[in-house]
């Protein structure tokens, strides 16, 4: 690679207007906006393309590097949100450290906000490739962060998805650990007496994984385990485990979160005593025995959910009590069962004709709405009937309520620990709602089953495994590069610092500690060059790579007209 | 063909005419109709269905089983009719011990019923023949705009009517184009004309022909065509009464589909009884000069 | 124990089909990717927005497009079908048919220029025939590969033989009226993963949308047309207008459960479709804050992560108002205003509403070919038409070896496909670069 | 307030399993005819919940709503998703309701007439003249004492009476 990096170098800029189409050229002149261009310091050479990311428009790049000995390219054109990597992987097929691509967006924020104004956009355009150039002049290249991965994973939790995760990274060929912190693997499922919708017992899926795993030689499970301290960023983990007193210590490259959630115990709700009134999950416990003595029994749904302390659906109670009340009518269908709802929630294929099953097997139905509650007195719940606008009695022996699945006291300091954050309701917070829902922002870290939120148990199954493609594919590298452009510490200002720890507290991924000598230390892995620390530095001591004062600064003159 | 003629209890006895224009449509078509004694009521599914519906089975399986012969089935004039034979049938041959309930009592009358008569209402008969139809037209019936009543029971439901589709049905609008009329689309047209509620709610079932009437004034329809007595009574026997109650002009000529087609066939208001409507559909031939 | 060599089939390239491959190519496993279509992009692409963050759907898909594209591990196939398999899990041949493009995908640079000259005029497929296009054309404006494609069904000269217009008009010499149909095959197949989406309710059965004046009355339109008028790139540049009448509605309905949870055509819950009328309601009320917006529905179904929130936003911000009536049929009265009549059910009233629009929410169902896909991968549907799937294992289809994801096997919404999709990449994984455990 | 009555329940269900399949989504009672012209007052929708809580005394005593001013026009029926069969339904609850004695006039005299003649409507000397003068041919109905004897047998013939003596004017 050139040597860049020499201070006296002279610097050789090369713009590349780009007409994207009729995007920017439909409104204003490129041709004369890259002439502009060329008429500023130490720009070497100027073109303009009707589509510099075509093809076309890179090989034109590359070809310039080559004949007017460029070192600085920019491009004028739309967003580096999704053309940046294009650009830079270009410029280092020429030989030229990436970081010295300037990328100029004249088409979102020039010819597409200022459609009705050409003019303006065209004025805009050449203030912000001035701005780009006289930045692009600061610009040293970077290289980008090279860091080793152990291939080794760590769930955390035994559950369904859980062992979901860890089965498929030790079929991927990766050695994992699984801890649990009751005495058996399972969570949930050991629980359960019957499953829906395809109404096998709960143990009968357990023993498949149990066999499953059994067949595995690079699984390592601790039960009895939990986790007590954890260090380090991706590929890098040392954590320490306590298993019955004793310590253990392993390093991983990868964990994945899934130690899952509680029901809620409805202590007030419509007088719950746990003999008369019960939840889904002890009424469970009957159904395993077989032994309904109930001739009469109502089931209320919603019981402790979607209001204001727990608004959310918990989206598997309605399924629950369904399979309950059809797991019952199996045992005795002289029982008479009503469950009061407020939606029915059987999305889907397989749950909506269960719903249908349910009517068919004679379970009653009744809606009530959360401004009218029903109300249980001894031997009979008296509800609003909003069908007919008329209270109905249903006599009866036995209440059941529905209660949600409710985040873990755990949550927050595993959440604390692993440096990923919670959501309102404490479960835990994905990377992206929809693109990346079982990744976290913490690269390195993954979340499935209901720890994330409450899922049934094929999601739950199906979260574990799209963990473990996740994580796999971080394993399977032996070393992975990330961003170059982070914040550092140089030397020369590390007595600038006077540890006021502003730094260590904006951090939004905790890249930054105090080492043991009391010394900043930013652990560049982790970073993610926003800025935060650097803007925020009482001291001016931290400085941003590839976003230094003096290169915003040179811009922020630039747009001023100031020449330097 | 030949199929054995079901009349019912309303045509026979009380509108007789449309019995007659009915036979006559048959007659050009050469479609044999033929006679059948000892029919009793179909019965009324509006009616005795509703307080009895197993003296509604039994009674219209014996009157299915009267038709057991070599004939193409039974046809019949009315919906009603065809609704509950259709319906017996159905009821019958869904479910073994249904028949053979049924069965039992007609033992005690010396019958059965196998279940295995068709019905057919005589509009579908006439669309099946769609072709013959046309052919037979000799005064095609230009000028007339027609506002096609459908009724519930002849498509409705559809199940058990098996016929035309219950909510954008062809067929009688195919029939009243084909004697060269203009069928005309109107704001609800499908829904229910209000004669079966009369039993139980005279105002409602009145409201009901209202609604439909002011909707056809709106459509710019210049009659009214009819399959099934019922409506015909309830189109007919009432306008009067609903032009006091809404104020507002009501008159109407209500044809009978075989009116109709006999009419394109060349026979004579004389001969078709036009003079025994309500509301004498000659003032409106005139001015179209179909008479 | 499998070769590494092994590679990867994906097909369908939607948002599933796209993410699946991403996760396998960056596990270092080459991919081949069909896609049915001239661009990847799927449903996804036709978005305005998606719940329940309401963000851009093409901004945040763009990105993976363009990953895809760029990546060297994927290999995209676009116009190609999958024709049928030979060979077990571990190691499938793959017999792939890929219609001609008629334009060299490296010549192309979508410049626009053929387009402008195009003389035909046809019905935009990805706008919902909303809107015309030309003979030659983008499949749609990110589309990815961004080139352009000759429409072989509607090109005058490919039909009536003259004309070849886009040719002389090309600087490129991208136009390639000698290029064929053809079959390809791909080996050395490990594990595939079949991706392959929905269609609409209006793809496979206008019939059934008549009692509710689709395509009968102007101002009735489905749901993702909806979303396409609401969609700054699509027809209407965002600013609904009626098609009655160019007038921007005020009053919305949008009506649930169209052709799903029905007896007579589709027993299942299509899953999204309260969410997503929500969502277009909240759009349509950002445009114009004038907007008010009806949803009947039956049961609301919101248990996705933050979903119920979404719907008390909508109530509390976004004028929506939900109405527990399902509505059978539309009139219209002289203004072409659709006319609803429902059961307000705390009055007990049977009332009447007139509305500016009504949207359908018409039900997800299974892809039309989707029978022809699964004999030639000798997979096995389930009672609704959608691939079926083993219990609780919804990723393993009734073939080893065999994976799928997304809506390909039940309805779903973007969060849980993305889920499957990593999920099935995790199983052709184990698959291919497995065996060592 | 109405007790839930399971036994009710079951025995129309017993009768027509459709009823169970009922999810209440309105779509009955929007598209009713009637129910639009009396705003609600008559409901099929409310009928068939009152049937799945089995409130026999509303169904057959109150008659809230009014089950006699369904006027079979059938369209619930066509529309319902889930297939309930809805006048199938009414029809079982009138039926019960008629040998309860509480069924509207309207419906007892066209019974005793099929009772007595066979047919609805006897022949009046004025329309078998009217026939003549339209040619048409004479008409045999059934022999009235075969069908008293069918509806000996359905019981039609003691309801009738049972009726008359719980409504004497």
């Amino acid at each position: 690679m050139k040597d860049t990096k020499n201070e006296n170098e002279d610097i050789r800029i090369g713009v590349f207007v780009c007409h994207c189409g009729s995007n920017i050229g439909g409104l204003i002149d490129c041709k004369k906006l890259a002439e502009y261009a060329r008429s500023l310091p130490r720009v070497a050479h100027s073109e303009d393309n009707l589509y510099t990311c075509s093809e076309t428009g890179l090989s034109s790049i590359k070809k310039a590097i080559k004949e007017h000995n460029l070192n600085r390219v920019i491009v004028a054109s739309c967003t580096p949100r999704t053309h940046e990597p294009l650009f830079r992987e270009c410029i280092s097929e020429a030989g030229l450290n990436p970081y010295l691509f300037t990328f100029v967006n004249i088409r979102d924020q020039c010819t597409w906000v200022h459609m009705k104004e050409p003019d303006k956009a065209y004025e805009k355009s050449k203030d912000l490739i001035r701005m780009g150039v006289y930045r692009a002049a600061k610009l040293e290249p970077l290289e980008k962060i090279k860091i080793n991965i152990n291939p080794t994973a760590l769930v955390i939790g035994g559950g369904v998805a859980g062992m979901s995760a860890a089965i498929s990274l030790c079929k991927q060929g990766f050695k994992t650990y699984l801890i649990e912190k009751e005495k058996e693997l399972g969570g949930r499922l050991r629980s359960l007496h019957r499953l829906f919708p395809h109404d096998i017992d709960a143990s009968e899926l357990l023993n498949k994984f149990y066999s499953e795993m059994d067949k595995l030689n690079n699984l390592i499970v601790y039960t009895s385990c939990t986790i007590n301290h954890l260090d380090g960023f991706i590929g890098n983990y040392q954590v320490e485990l306590e298993k019955e007193g004793e310590l253990i210590n392993i390093d991983v490259g990868a964990i994945v979160v899934a130690i899952g959630s509680e029901v809620l115990v409805p202590n007030g709700l419509y007088s719950y005593d746990g003999k008369k009134v019960i939840t889904q999950l002890q009424f469970e416990e009957i159904l395993k025995l077989g032994q309904v003595n109930a001739k009469n029994l109502v089931m209320i749904q919603c019981a402790g959910s979607r209001n204001d302390d727990i608004p959310y659906c918990s989206s598997v109670c309605c399924m629950t009590a369904l399979k309950n009340a059809i797991v019952c009518k199996e045992l005795n269908p002289d029982v008479k069962i009503t469950i009061l709802f407020r939606d029915i929630y059987t999305p889907g294929t397989f749950y909506e004709e269960y719903y249908r099953k349910a009517r068919e097997n004679g379970v009653v139905f009744m809606r009530y709405t959360s401004d009218k509650p029903p109300i249980v007195e001894n031997g009979v719940v008296k509800v609003h009937n909003q069908y007919l606008n008329r209270m109905i009695e249903i006599p009866n022996d036995l209440v059941v309520l529905s209660t949600p699945l409710i985040a873990r006291e755990d949550n927050e300091f595993l959440a604390k620990l692993l440096k990923v954050p919670l959501e309102s309701n404490k479960f835990f917070l994905e990377a992206h709602v929809k693109l990346r829902p079982v990744d976290f922002a913490t690269d390195g870290v993954f979340v499935c089953g209901t720890a994330k939120w409450p899922t049934d148990i094929s999601e739950s199954i199906t979260q574990g495994q799209a963990a473990a493609s996740r994580a796999g594919l971080i394993l399977s590298h032996e070393t992975m590069e990330v961003e170059g452009a982070t914040s550092y510490l140089p030397e020369h200002n590390k007595d600038l610092c006077k540890g006021c720890e502003v730094c260590i507290k904006v951090c939004p991924y905790k890249a930054i500690k105090k080492n043991e000598k009391g010394e900043i230390e930013i652990i560049q892995a982790l970073c993610k060059g926003c800025g935060l620390c650097g803007a925020s530095c009482t001291k001016k001591a931290i400085t941003i790579k590839h976003f230094t004062n003096e290169q915003i600064l040179s811009e922020i003159k630039a747009l001023g007209g100031e020449v330097a | 063909m030949s199929y054995d003629l079901f009349l019912g209890c309303v045509i026979p006895a009380r509108l007789p005419f449309l019995e007659a224009s009915s036979r006559k449509v048959f007659e050009k078509l050469n479609i044999n109709l033929h006679d059948v004694d000892g029919f009793s009521c179909c019965p009324d599914p509006t009616g005795i269905e509703q307080i009895d519906h197993k003296t509604w089975l039994v009674l219209g399986a014996r009157n299915l089983s009267l038709s057991e012969n070599g004939n193409d089935g039974i046809i019949s004039f009315c919906s009603g009719c065809v609704e509950t034979l259709k319906g017996v049938n159905y009821y019958i041959n869904k479910d073994q011990v249904t028949k053979e309930e049924v069965n039992q009592m007609l033992a005690s009358v010396g019958k059965n019923y196998d279940g295995k008569t068709k019905v057919k209402h005589f509009a579908e008969v006439l669309y099946e023949n769609l072709e013959k139809v046309k052919e037979n037209v000799v005064k095609p019936l230009e000028g007339l705009k027609v506002a096609v009543h459908y009724g519930c029971h002849y498509l409705r439901p559809s199940e058990i009517i098996n016929w035309d589709d219950p909510f954008e049905p062809i067929t009688i609008d195919e029939i009243v184009k084909a004697v060269g009329a203009e069928s005309v689309d109107y704001d609800l047209k499908l829904e229910c004309c209000g004669n079966p509620v009369e039993k139980s709610d005279k105002d409602l079932s009145l409201l009901m022909i209202e609604n439909k009437l002011k909707a056809i004034k709106a459509s710019g329809a210049n009659c009214v065509v009819v399959v099934c007595p019922a409506c015909y009574q309830q189109f007919d026997f009432k306008q009067r009464e609903v032009s006091k109650h809404s104020g507002m002009e009501i008159n109407f000529p209500i044809f009978y589909l075989s009116e109709l087609v006999a009419l394109a066939f060349g026979y004579s208001p004389i001969e078709l009884g036009f003079n025994f409507h309500r509301v004498k559909p000659n003032q409106l031939l005139e001015s179209l000069d179909l008479l | 124990m499998m070769s590494e060599s092994k590679k990867a089939l994906v097909i369908g390239g939607g948002v599933a089909g796209i993410q699946s491959a991403l996760d396998l190519a960056d596990m270092g496993i080459k991919v081949e990717l069909i896609e049915k279509k001239p661009a990847i992009g799927g449903r996804m692409a036709q978005l305005d927005k998606t719940f329940p963050t309401n963000d851009c759907s093409i901004c945040i898909l763009a990105p993976k497009l363009a990953e895809c594209y760029r990546h060297p591990n994927i290999t995209i196939h676009t116009l190609a079908e999958v024709k049928s398999i030979k060979g077990t899990a571990g190691n499938f041949e793959v017999e792939v048919f890929k219609k001609a493009r008629y334009v060299k995908e490296d010549a192309c640079i979508n410049c626009g220029l053929c387009a402008e000259k195009c003389p035909m005029r046809v019905d935009d497929e990805f706008d919902r025939e909303l809107r015309k296009r030309k003979a030659i054309y983008m499949y749609y404006l990110q589309g990815v590969p961004a080139v352009m494609t000759i429409d072989a069904e509607k090109c005058l000269y490919l039909t009536k033989g003259a004309c070849r217009l886009c040719e002389k008009n090309c600087d490129r010499n991208a136009i390639d009226f000698e290029m064929k149909d053809s079959t390809i095959i791909l080996d050395n197949i490990g594990a595939i993963v079949v991706a392959s989406g929905y269609s609409l309710l209006e793809d496979v059965n206008k019939k059934f949308l008549n009692t509710y004046g689709y395509k009968k009355f102007r101002n009735v339109v489905t749901a993702l047309e909806f979303e396409r008028l609401l969609s700054a790139s699509g027809p209407q540049s965002g600013h609904i207008k009626r098609f009655s009448d160019e007038k921007s509605p005020k009053k919305i309905a949008f009506l649930q459960c169209v052709g799903s949870r029905n007896e007579r055509l589709h027993n299942y819950c299509s899953s999204i479709c309260c969410m997503y009328a929500t969502k277009e309601a909240m759009i349509a009320h950002e445009h114009d804050n004038d907007i008010e917006s009806y949803i009947f529905y039956i049961d609301i179904r919101a248990g996705g992560k933050g979903f119920q929130d979404f719907i008390q936003r909508g109530v509390n911000e976004y004028n929506i108002k939900y109405v527990k009536s399902k509505i059978a049929q539309v009139y219209i009265d002289k203004e072409e205003n659709p006319v609803l009549t429902y059961e307000d059910l705390d009055s007990g009233e049977i009332k009447q509403l007139t509305v500016d629009m009504v949207v359908l929410s018409t039900c997800i169902t299974p892809p039309k070919d989707i029978k022809d896909l699964s004999d030639s991968l000798g997979i096995e549907l389930n009672e609704y038409g959608f691939i079926q799937t083993k219990p609780y294992f919804p990723i393993e289809t009734t073939k080893e070896g065999i994976y799928t994801c997304g809506c390909a096997h039940e309805p779903m919404d973007i969060p849980r496909s993305v889920t499957e999709a990593s999920a099935a990449a995790a199983r052709a994984a184990e698959l291919i670069k497995g065996g060592s455990y | 307030m109405s007790i839930i009555n399971f036994e009710f329940r079951d025995e129309v269900i017993k009768h027509n399993a459709s009823l169970s399949y009922c999810y209440q989504c309105s779509t009955c009672s929007g598209g009713c005819p009637v129910a639009l012209i009396t705003g609600g007052s008559y409901n099929p929708r409310k009928i068939i919940e009152e049937a799945l809580l089995g409130l026999e005394d509303w169904l057959l005593e109150k008659q809230e709503p009014n089950v006699w001013i369904c006027s079979t026009c059938q369209k619930c029926v066509e529309l319902c998703p889930q297939k309930v069969e809805l006048t199938e339904i009414f029809t079982l609850i009138k039926n019960k309701a008629f040998i309860e004695g509480k069924c509207p006039e309207g419906f007892i005299s066209q019974g005793e007439s099929v009772l007595n003649h066979g047919i609805a409507i006897p022949y009046s000397p004025a329309i078998m003249n009217r026939r003549k003068k339209l040619e048409l041919p004479e008409v045999n109905p059934a022999p009235p004492e075969e069908i008293k004897k069918l509806l000996k047998e359905t019981g039609f013939e003691s309801n009738l009476t049972r009726w008359k003596e719980k409504n004497v004017v």
